[in-house]
C-alpha cells in the first residue's frame, strides 16, 4: 500500500511553512514532491522599489537567522557599485559580527537537529549555550536578532574597549561547551544510530547539483567563499576550511560544530589585530550606472547579491541567491530510498532557511512522477 | 465556569504558524521554550496540531500562498481560541509593506486578541503577550 | 448486593478511578518537573497535568467529518475503561487485589494492551495520514516490546510457580524481593526496556514522534476525547509501574515507622514513583530511534535478556 | 583560477568581455554561441557550479545572466534574448543544478527555456494570474 504523507505547510519539523509530499510504501519513501513559496513576499521587486538605504533594511529582513550575511552582502554590492573602499576597522567589525552570527546559526541548527531526532535535552542545552552568543551580539549591536551593523560605506556602530573582555569571556564559555558537544555528538550511540549513513549525498551529486556551504563541505567539496572570494577582513585572517568526506547527516553535524570552533578562532584573531580609525565613509545616495556581484559565505553557504545601478538612488535590478535555494535540488537524492523517520533530520541537515529561498520564488522538484495537487485534496487530507 | 477559566489560564497550549515572515520571530518564540526563558513554567506548551491548541501564534505578514492555510488552521482549532500576532509584520506588514505577494496585515483575515510589537520582539515580550491574551479568556 | 456495591466502590474510588486518576496525574506532573530540571529548566508545577486535563475537558469536541465517528469516539472510552480495570487487578494496598481472579497475570497483560489498541484504532479511524502512519508504527512497536515483556513476566511466574499477582507478592514477602535474585536481573532489565516502549517514551516514542508524524494517532483528537486519552495514558504509566513493582519489587509492603503502621499503598506508590523516574531519566538522555532500529533492539537485546532469565529459573 | 583564465577558455564564443578585477569578469555572448561557451567552461576548466541565473529586463531585450563560479572567480556570462520572442535552450544538460534557476527566470520574466525537464508552472502563489512581476511594464 502506498500512501501520501504531507509534511507542511504547518508541521512541527518545520519552523517555517513549506510543503512536502512524500509518497511512501510502508515506511519507505518512494517519491518526494516539494512545494515552497509559502514565505514568498516578493523581496527582489521590493528592493527595486526602494532606495539603497531603505533596501539595506529590507535585505536584512530577507532572513532572520542569516540577517547579517544579507546585510553585509547588500552593502558590499552597493559599495562595489559605487566603487568605494570602506575603512579597515569597519571590515574587522563586519568580520567579527559575521562569525558571531555563524556561531549562533550553527548552534541553533544543532539544537534543531537534536530536536528532530527526539533528543530534547540536547536541544535545550544547545539553545541554552546559544544565549551566550545572543548576549554578545546584543551587547555589540543592541539587538538580539537584527544587528543592523553594516551601513553602506562601513558599520553603524563601533566596538568599545569595554566589550573586549566580555567577548573574551563569552568565547571561552562557548569554546568549552562546543568541545563538549563535539565529544557528545561523536560518541552517543543513539545519535550515531540516527545520523550515520543517513541522507548520503555523494561528492559527485553535490557538485552536479551545485550544493554550497557546510552541506557541500560535508560531502567533501572544498569550497568556502571566505577563502575563495575573500571579503571583509578574511584575506588577513588565517583559518581552516572544515571538510568531511562521508556526506551523511553525521558529517554535516561534525562540519558545523567544528566550524563553530574555527569561528571562535577567527573572532579572537580579529579582535587582536583590529585596527583603529574611522568606521564609516560617506556614500552618495545616487549611484552611477554600474553592475556588481558580491558573494558572502553565510552560515548556510554561498550567498550572492547581484545589483545593477542606473544613476538614481534606486537600483535598476537586484538579484539575491540565498544558500538554501542552491541546496534544494540536492535534497531529492538524499530522500528517495530513505524512511519517514529520516525525513526531519535529513531535511534539517541542509539547514533549510525557507524565508531566504522564497524571497522571490517557489520551487518544485519532482522525481519521475508529477502530480498536480488540488486545493480540495489538501483540504481533505488536513481535515 | 470559574474553575474552567482557571484551568484555561493555567494551561495555554500554543500553535505556532509562520505566515511568511523572516523567521526571526519564530526563532525567538522557540527561544522562549529553552532554559533561559522556559515558558513551561506557566504551563505553556508548543503543540503541533491545531486540534490540541488554545492559542494561535502567528508571525510574519500573511503571504498570499499562506493565507488559505492560515485560515484553515484557524478553523480547525477547537473553541475557545485566541490569536496572538507576534512581530511588527502582523500589525502593519512591517518592512514588507508594498511587496506584491504580501496580503496582510493579519487582522484582515481573522480577529486578533493581542499584538506583540517588535522586529523581532524579545522572548520576554512574547511571553508577556501570551499572558495578556489569557486575560481575555 | 454488597458485593456489587463494593465492586463499584473499588472501581470508582479506591483503587479505581479517583485514586488512580489523582495519583497518576500527579506522577506525570512530577515526571515533567524532573525532566525539565534535567534539561536545565524550571519546568511546570507538579499539578500541571490536572490543569491540562481539566482544560481539555472544557474544550470544544471536534470529530473530523471524514473520520469513522463511532470508532473514533469509542476508542478513548474503551482505553480509559480498560486501564482502570487493570488497577483493580493490581495489588495496591495489600497482596490481595480489589478484584480476585484465578490467573490475573494473563488478564493484566491483555488489559494493558487495550489502551494501545484503542490508540491505534483511533488513529486509523481519524482518516488522517499522520494518524494512520502513527498507528501502523504502533502495531510494529507493539510486536517488538510485547514479546520481551511477556517473557520477562513468564520468568517471574516460573520462579514463583504461579500465575497470580497476589502469590507473587506473598512469595516476595517471605523470600525477599525478586530484584535481589541475580537470575531474574536480566528479566528486570528487559522489562524496564519493554515498558519504555510500552509507555512510548524516548528512545521509543516512535508512534508519537512529533517532528515526523505530528502527534501520531492523537493528531485529530481534541477536547474531552483527548483528555480521556491523556488520562488513560497517565494511568497506564501508573499501572505498568505497579505491575513491575508487583513482579520485582515486592508489591505493597506495610511497614512501621516509630510504631505507626504505614499502609502498603504508601510503599506501593514510592516504588511506582521510582520506576517512573527511572523511565524519566532514560527519556532525557537518549535520542529517538527509528522504528526498525527499535524493533531490532527489542527482538535481540531485550528478548535475549528475558530468555536468559527464563532459562536460569527453569 | 583567475578571471582572465576563465575568459581565455571562452574567447571564441564571446562578443565582448571585460575583466573587472582579479576575481570578477563580465562577458557577453549571443544566442547562437552561449551553450558552446558554457560547455567549453565545463569541459576545459571543470566548472560545475552555476551560482545562479539572473534575468534582467533591459527594455527591448531580456538579459539572462549566468553567474558561474570558476575556481575563486566569478564570471557573469550575459545573453540577450529579444523580448518579442523570449526563448532559449536549456542548460540543464550541462549543469543539472541550473534547473531551479531557469524555472525562476521562466516565471519571473517569461523567458521560455526549451528542453527543460520540467517546465511546469512552479512560481508564485497558487492563484497568481498577474503576469511576470520582474518585467519593467509589470505594475501591481
Amino acid at each position: 500500500m502506498t500512501f501520501v504523507v504531507p509534511v507542511g505547510p504547518q508541521h512541527p519539523a518545520l519552523l517555517e511553512p513549506e510543503h512536502f509530499r512524500f509518497e511512501v510504501r510502508g515506511e519507505e519513501i518512494i517519491d518526494v514532491k516539494i512545494r515552497l513559496g509559502y514565505m514568498h513576499r516578493g523581496i527582489e521587486r521590493g528592493l527595486m522599489d526602494r532606495t539603497y538605504h531603505q533596501g539595506l533594511y529590507l535585505a536584512e529582513r530577507i532572513c532572520g537567522i542569516c540577517s547579517h550575511a544579507h546585510n553585509l552582502c547588500f552593502s558590499q554590492t552597493v559599495e562595489r557599485l559605487a566603487g568605494i573602499e570602506i575603512p579597515d576597522r569597519a571590515r574587522y567589525i563586519r568580520t567579527i559580527v559575521a562569525e558571531l552570527e555563524r556561531i549562533h546559526s550553527h548552534l541553533l541548527w544543532a539544537g534543531v537537529a537534536a530536536h528532530e531526532i527526539g533528543f530534547i535535552t540536547l536541544f535545550m542545552l544547545f539553545w541554552r549555550d546559544r544565549e551566550h552568543v545572543q548576549d554578545l551580539l546584543e551587547m555589540i549591536s543592541g539587538n538580539r536578532c537584527y544587528y543592523s551593523m553594516c551601513a553602506i560605506g562601513g558599520t553603524r556602530r563601533d566596538m568599545r574597549p569595554e566589550h573586549l573582555p566580555k567577548i573574551d569571556r563569552g568565547l571561552k564559555v562557548l569554546e568549552k561547551a562546543t568541545k563538549h558537544y563535539v565529544s557528545v555528538a561523536t560518541s552517543d550511540r543513539t545519535i550515531l544510530a540516527r545520523c550515520e549513513n543517513i541522507g548520503v549525498l555523494t561528492k559527485q551529486d553535490a557538485r552536479n547539483f551545485c550544493a554550497v556551504g557546510p552541506h557541500a563541505r560535508a560531502s567533501g567539496v572544498d569550497v568556502d567563499m571566505r577563502r575563495d572570494d575573500p571579503y571583509a577582513a578574511y584575506a588577513e585572517i588565517p583559518f581552516g576550511v572544515v571538510t568531511q568526506s562521508e556526506g551523511d547527516v553525521f558529517a554535516r553535524v561534525v562540519v558545523r560544530l567544528r566550524e563553530v570552533l574555527e569561528a571562535i578562532g577567527i573572532i579572537r584573531h580579529a579582535l587582536n589585530k583590529m585596527p583603529t580609525g574611522p568606521i564609516r565613509t560617506r556614500v552618495r545616495a545616487k549611484i552611477p550606472p554600474n553592475e556588481a556581484t558580491s558573494r558572502v559565505e553565510a552560515p548556510r553557504g554561498e550567498l550572492l547579491h547581484f545589483g545593477i545601478s542606473n544613476g538614481t538612488e534606486k537600483p535598476e535590478r537586484w538579484r539575491v541567491r540565498p544558500p538554501t535555494y542552491a541546496n534544494i535540488p540536492s535534497l531529492v537524492p538524499m530522500f528517495v530510498g530513505g524512511t519517514i523517520a529520516e525525513i526531519p533530520i535529513v531535511l534539517a541537515s541542509i539547514d533549510p532557511c525557507m524565508c531566504c529561498t522564497d524571497r522571490v520564488t517557489i520551487v518544485d522538484v519532482t522525481t519521475g512522477k508529477s502530480r498536480i495537487l488540488t486545493m480540495e485534496e489538501l483540504r481533505r487530507m488536513a481535515r | 465556569m470559574g474553575l474552567m477559566r482557571f484551568f484555561r489560564k493555567k494551561s495555554p497550549w500554543l500553535l505556532h504558524f509562520s505566515a511568511g515572515g523572516c523567521n526571526n520571530c519564530d526563532i525567538e518564540l522557540v527561544a522562549a521554550l529553552t532554559p533561559r526563558f522556559d515558558v513551561e513554567r506557566f504551563g505553556i506548551l508548543l503543540r503541533n496540531t491545531p486540534r490540541h491548541a488554545d492559542i494561535l501564534v502567528v508571525t510574519g505578514p500573511v503571504s498570499r500562498q499562506c493565507r488559505e492555510r492560515l485560515l484553515r488552521i484557524y478553523e480547525q482549532m477547537p473553541e475557545p481560541k485566541l490569536v496572538v500576532g507576534v512581530g511588527a509584520c502582523t500589525m502593519s506588514n512591517g518592512v514588507y509593506d508594498g511587496c506584491y505577494s504580501v496580503d496582510g496585515p493579519l487582522d484582515k483575515h481573522m480577529p486578533v486578541d493581542v499584538y506583540v510589537p517588535g522586529c523581532p520582539p524579545k522572548p520576554e515580550a512574547i511571553i508577556d503577550g501570551v499572558i495578556k491574551a489569557l486575560a481575555r479568556l | 448486593m454488597t458485593e456489587a456495591l463494593s465492586f463499584l466502590l473499588a472501581y470508582l474510588i479506591f483503587p479505581g478511578l479517583l485514586f488512580t486518576g489523582a495519583v497518576s496525574l500527579l506522577f506525570v506532573g512530577i515526571d515533567r518537573k524532573i525532566a525539565a530540571h534535567m534539561q536545565n529548566r524550571i519546568g511546570p508545577p507538579i499539578w500541571q497535568e490536572f490543569f491540562d486535563v481539566g482544560k481539555l475537558l472544557g474544550k470544544e469536541d471536534i470529530t473530523p467529518t471524514s473520520a469513522q465517528s463511532t470508532v473514533f469516539t469509542l476508542a478513548p472510552l474503551l482505553a480509559f475503561g480498560a486501564i482502570v480495570a487493570v488497577m483493580l487487578l493490581l495489588p495496591v494496598n495489600s497482596a490481595q487485589p480489589a478484584l480476585v481472579l484465578v490467573a490475573d497475570l494473563i488478564v493484566i497483560i491483555y488489559l494493558l494492551n487495550i489502551p494501545a489498541i484503542c490508540v491505534m484504532l483511533g488513529g486509523y479511524s481519524s482518516a488522517c495520514p499522520f494518524g494512520a502512519s502513527g498507528a501502523s508504527r504502533y502495531v510494529v512497536q507493539l510486536f517488538g516490546y510485547e514479546l520481551a515483556f511477556i517473557i520477562a513476566a513468564l520468568a517471574v511466574a516460573v520462579k514463583v510457580d504461579s500465575l497470580s499477582l497476589s502469590d507473587f507478592v506473598s512469595y516476595q514477602a517471605q523470600n525477599g524481593w525478586l530484584v535481589l535474585d541475580w537470575r531474574l536481573l536480566p528479566a528486570l532489565i528487559a522489562s524496564l526496556i519493554a515498558i519504555q516502549g510500552k509507555l512510548l517514551r524516548v528512545p521509543f516514542d516512535i508512534p508519537e514522534a512529533e517532528v515526523e508524524i505530528v502527534h501520531g494517532p492523537l493528531t485529530e483528537y481534541s477536547g474531552p476525547k483527548l483528555a480521556l486519552m491523556r488520562i488513560a495514558y497517565d494511568i497506564e504509566i501508573l499501572a505498568v509501574a505497579g505491575f513491575i513493582t508487583a513482579l520485582f519489587l515486592g508489591g505493597p509492603t506495610p511497614f512501621n515507622i516509630g510504631g505507626v503502621q504505614i499502609p502498603g499503598v504508601v510503599s506501593f506508590l514510592i516504588k511506582c514513583l521510582a520506576i517512573v523516574l527511572f523511565t524519566t531519566t532514560l527519556r532525557c538522555i537518549a535520542a529517538r530511534l527509528r522504528i526498525d532500529q527499535a524493533v531490532r533492539f527489542f527482538w535481540t537485546f531485550a528478548v535475549i535478556l528475558a530468555v536468559i532469565s527464563l532459562l536460569l529459573v527453569i | 583560477m583567475k578571471a582572465s583564465e576563465a575568459l581565455e577558455a571562452i574567447e571564441n564564443y564571446v562578443v565582448e568581455s571585460k575583466i573587472l578585477d582579479e576575481r570578477r569578469a563580465i562577458a557577453v555572448t549571443d544566442l547562437a554561441r552561449y551553450r558552446g561557451a558554457l560547455f567549453a567552461l565545463r569541459k576545459n576548466k571543470d566548472v560545475r557550479h552555476v551560482s545562479t541565473i539572473s534575468g534582467v529586463d533591459v527594455g527591448e531585450d531580456i538579459a539572462v545572466i549566468y553567474h558561474l563560479h570558476c575556481g575563486g572567480s566569478l564570471l557573469n556570462l550575459k545573453v540577450m534574448v529579444p523580448k518579442k520572442d523570449p526563448r532559449l535552450r536549456t542548460v540543464t544538460d550541462i549543469f543539472p543544478g541550473a534547473a531551479l534557476y531557469e524555472r525562476e527566470v521562466m516565471e519571473m520574466l517569461g523567458v521560455t527555456f526549451e528542453g527543460h525537464p520540467d517546465p511546469s508552472r512552479i512560481f508564485l502563489p497558487d492563484d497568481w494570474k498577474e503576469g511576470h512581476p520582474l518585467r519593467k511594464e509589470w505594475k501591481r
